[in-house]
């Protein structure tokens, strides 16, 4: 679950992390309020779930409380990445003599968290890693040690600072870590981490993301899914515990298991084929998360054909074939359907199906090529 | 034999009294595997197929020298689950459950490699060594015994490519499902390692889908050891939009890593055959073990 | 720092382990009006920071409300042990099918945690330990890994339980180690936890005591040493930082270290003497910490001598010397004085004191024969 | 030679800058201790007593391979400060710092096991091997180099048996201060065990306290190995009044032992010479030394 920047903002605030003063604006009247109380310049931060915001717009500055107003209402008219500005943050703007960067993530090699950090951070900061690896620090952690203080000094160190500010760093790295691991986060990171010309820290971006898996640790997050940020489609397919995504083809794909429907969809493309969606309704599916799937996939008007792919293991496929019937029949489905469908209970389900008069087929590549024929003949 | 599990394991099942566990559990026996016990708290002294079921795992290895274990506990309790059975000297764990949080993963991985154990998933369908041991919930009869190591990320696209193998009568040495989640127990080439060295193996295949870097890794490992058996690659996603990186981060650890394109270099880099649809791994295999 | 077994009960209460229903009343109005709340019989327990309150006449039962007002009354007019009784913890009385004991504390040997769990606890749990150890687990945890839910789960198993009670039980425990970690608690024990005719589980009696020197993450118990639980004496002591323990001899003892002045009540004892305290004035005392050890051991009119007995390492015997005449000339002491001075600075302290006209020894044991037979020339 | 300590030994000064730090740097510096760095984090770059100081454990290892490290560090992060010395390769750690809470302390014990570290205290005067190496705070000019190996929970009690036996000249191997707390690095049984291998001890005084039951199993080692050196013990606390117990967990594990009857019994079971005044340690040991 991705935090928007106030909802990280105000957890490393919690965790005693400098951040610039500012607070949330719901509507313009609400931002010029804010701004009255702030030192300008002021910076009007559009919160939306994406990264780039800044280089998409989403970011104002304006050197007085009077130019907040127009700020405001332009961001709220516009979409960023295809969302709707819902809320704005405003805060002080900070110049940053440097910009530092400090983040920590799970690292799959390692089988453990991985802190990095980098002197030169900002928005060019993968750059700096590609270019220039030896600027940015990899400290992989050690479970169950983890990230210690004396380990926020050593990198506040090797990032060359010393003194009060190597102190000060630390705690900030510590902290940020803490506030992490507290709130089982898969990354949380500060870029930029401003250095103010005065020898201060400031996190003046924050972004958070928690594992999902853990969100039963955090009941404080519960019901905090932001389904207007959604396609209807992908509400409806959350709603099912389907995992949906919308491509810009026009075949829908239907299938169990996220590597067998990725390779259905490259299956499709190899023979010339455009793919509408990914669509994977896992294991087991009852009959009725399988008719929730084509439903959801046929409310895409792009679809002009559905491919449905099974192996059937823990999956059946009777259940499969009656829910394939039961949305034709709720639905009402004309589109042309290309099945294929093997494995548990596959004659079961292969029967039902060629009962109502439905082909079915035993390759998913002899398939694939099917739907792509009969999707180019449309 | 195999790698990992072969027909002297002797496993328990945690959680064999859900719907899952009973269900595998049934399975697994049927297929022959050796189930000597299950563990569920508060169910111990009951049955499951006939499978002694006790409260704790202390118990069930005391009582049956356990070597194995198949966990289908639900995800608040797996790490837990998976920690009882390192700490009670269980050397192979496989933790068929989803959703787990990565805290937890991260911690049961730092534990099984303190105590020296092998753990397959999270989130993975098992491991087979066919006409052996089948400690995983995958569909059996689409194996069959033979002399292709099969590791994977996936679970139905392995069954889609095992069941071409089986088609063509290429036989299974042992397939290796590592698991789904960003932390697992086995990498690519820890597999690839074990089946160096295991006699019955002639051939792998490695089944590879995009996000991550274990298919770059292992494809540089294969490059720079010379690796001595042949071995075929799949990549699922070649057709995926560039995907979502996990912030700055995730995109330092990264670099380039990570599409279909850039593990299907990395394995033609190393003279790794890479097959266009699953069904030509079978092809790929055939050839590669005529030659 | 020992909490009070109503705070134990409440630290209990916010980790989910049942205790009796029950509250707290500082008079006895307060406890009629909890007791009317409550279901008879009832017990009313007196808060005091001790161990056997129930045997020394702590705790009162009754059969019904009415009665609930004489048995306060009694409570707040005793002593129990020594400490006046300054509220009572009025709660249901539960009848024990059995009672079980578990707690967690330091296993200096293994240097971890210990936990001790027992199917035969309650009042006589040392006896059982010492007759029939194997009635008593004892379960070293490994750190950093600690006391996980299957040790819970295996400790309940192994105290014969099995089904619901054994899951129950297990979240009692962990629960309770929980707590334990959290609060720093060099001990936290439940004892007697009772297990009722219906299976239920309920700590009818918690203790808990805090490591002094973890209280820096606590800020919650701040200020709330119970100083008029402590000796006049003791009150002082705390205060400059002094470690004093009353005894009923009449010689007064100074000396630097634990056990140094453990040694230095040994020898007085050896040759026929009783020493009146312990007070250790620990390393580097400044002249103003001696002084204050001088005034609390003769505020004590029991001694009838004073024995300073220092080895000077951090310690400055130049220090000592001016702190005791400091204090003889504030305090007027009249009393004998034996004084042993050697170490760091010895010269100069000998000079200040002899200038003075008291006499320094270089032997402990010899100033302690000296000091004994003061006293019984007295 | 000695245990533990000798002139070889370099080590850093963890708190260097602080008040007890520099001070005992000083003192320790006269000594003839080789200490090659300090650390205290924020004030890299300057010098105590011409020791140079580092912001960091790492940096200070690095420029100086230091073998040892001896913390000053306040309370609250001392813990840290020893973790810090483990994690860069110290192999022996003497914490001076006292009010150390005791989960820190075991956290810290855990992690030096897994290294292979070696740790005195906390709460301890530290170490000496008279004319070698000091590493602590003891007055030094009551140590001389010799043949009996001291090893001691308390303080200044301990400089007052050591200095009796050096005016008696009997000089000293190694004096370790085990340290108040109730969880220290190394027990009686640890320290007998590398005062049996080093050929420069010829004699053992354990001095001994009330609490615990340290001095109890130090005594049964003793016996049921059959310790080839002659021991003295001294056990400070006899005329104490009988102990608060910390509740029943205390009174359980420690069961009739932690007084000093339970422990001069134990030792006498032992055939060890118990003195009974401070003074008598010497006399003791030499007629043993003399047989």
């Amino acid at each position: 679950m991705k935090l928007l920047e106030y909802e990280a903002k105000k957890i490393l605030a919690k965790y005693g992390i400098p951040t610039p003063r500012g607070d949330l604006a719901t509507n313009t009247a609400q931002a010029c309020e804010i701004a009255k109380n702030l030192k300008p310049p002021i910076a009007i931060k559009a919160q939306v779930p994406v990264a780039g915001r800044g280089k998409a717009g989403g970011i104002l500055f304006v050197d007085s409380v009077a130019e907040v107003e127009k700020a405001a209402e332009k961001l709220f008219s516009v979409q960023i990445k295809g969302f709707p500005v819902r809320s704005l943050w405003i805060e002080e703007r900070i110049y940053a003599e440097k910009e530092l960067y400090f983040g920590v993530t799970v690292d799959r090699l390692n089988k453990g968290y991985v802190v990095i950090a980098s002197a030169e951070g900002g928005m060019e900061i993968e750059e700096v890693a590609a270019k220039t690896p030896g600027k940015v620090i990899r400290f992989p952690l050690k479970a169950p040690y983890g990230f210690r203080p004396y380990h926020a000094r050593q990198i506040a160190k090797r990032m060359g600072y010393t003194e009060n500010q190597l102190s000060t760093l630390a705690n900030i790295f510590y902290n940020l870590y803490k506030a992490g691991m507290y709130y089982d986060a898969e990354l949380i990171e500060m870029n930029p981490l401003v250095e103010t010309s005065d020898g201060n820290f400031l996190a003046v971006d924050a972004r958070i993301i928690i594992d999902d898996n853990a969100l039963f640790r955090h009941p404080e997050f519960k019901g905090r899914v932001l389904e207007s940020e959604l396609s209807p489609q992908e509400v409806e397919a959350a709603r099912n515990d389907l995992a949906y995504v919308k491509l810009d083809g026009n075949i829908g794909v239907i299938g169990n298991g996220a590597g067998l429907v990725m390779a259905t969809l490259d299956a499709i493309q190899l023979y010339g084929g455009k793919p509408a969606n990914f669509l994977d309704v896992g294991g087991g599916a009852p009959s009725e998360k399988i008719a929730a799937a084509l439903k959801i996939v046929f409310s895409d008007p792009a679809v002009k054909a559905l491919f449905i792919n099974i192996l059937g293991g823990i999956t059946r496929c009777d259940e499969v074939a009656r829910g394939i019937l039961k949305a034709k029949e709720k639905l009402g489905i004309k589109k042309p359907m290309v099945i294929r469908l093997v494995g548990t209970n596959e004659e079961e389900g292969k029967q039902i199906l060629m009962e109502a008069g439905i082909p079915v087929l035993d390759s998913m590549e002899e398939a694939a090529h099917q739907v792509v024929e009969i999707v180019k003949g449309t | 034999m195999g790698i990992i599990v072969n027909k002297n394991t002797k496993a328990i099942v945690q959680g064999i009294t859900g719907t899952q566990g009973s269900f595998h559990t049934k399975l697994m026996l049927e297929y022959g595997t050796q189930i000597v016990g299950g563990v569920t708290p508060g169910k111990g002294g009951t049955r499951v197929h006939g499978v002694p079921v006790y409260d704790t795992v202390e118990e069930a290895v005391e009582k049956h020298t356990a070597n194995a274990s198949i966990i289908f506990v639900p995800a608040p309790f797996a790490a837990d689950a998976a920690l009882e059975a390192l700490e009670n000297g269980i050397k192979t764990v496989v933790i068929i459950t989803e959703h787990i949080p990565v805290k937890d993963s991260i911690n049961v991985m730092a534990y099984a490699n303190q105590v020296g154990a092998t753990v397959i998933g999270p989130n993975t369908p098992g491991i087979i060594t066919p006409e052996e041991c089948k400690l995983g919930i995958m569909p059996a009869h689409i194996f069959k015994s033979g002399n292709v190591g099969m590791v994977s990320r996936s679970g139905t696209l392995t069954y889609e490519i095992a069941a071409g193998l089986t088609k063509r009568q290429l036989g299974q040495s042992t397939c290796v499902g590592l698991g789904g989640d960003p932390i697992v127990g086995l990498n690519f080439i820890d597999v690839l390692k074990l089946f160096e060295k295991d006699p019955q193996t002639e051939a792998v295949t490695i089944i590879g889908e995009i996000g991550g870097n274990l298919e770059e890794l292992a494809a540089e490992y294969i490059a720079t050891e010379d690796y001595p058996k042949p071995v075929v690659a799949f990549i699922a996603g070649r057709s995926a939009p560039p995907g979502k990186r996990m912030g700055h981060a995730g995109a330092i650890i990264m670099g380039k890593a990570g599409t279909a394109e850039s593990k299907i270099e990395a394995f033609q880099k190393a003279n790794v055959e890479v097959a266009e649809k699953p069904s030509d791994v079978a092809l790929l295999l055939e050839r590669l073990l005529k030659q």
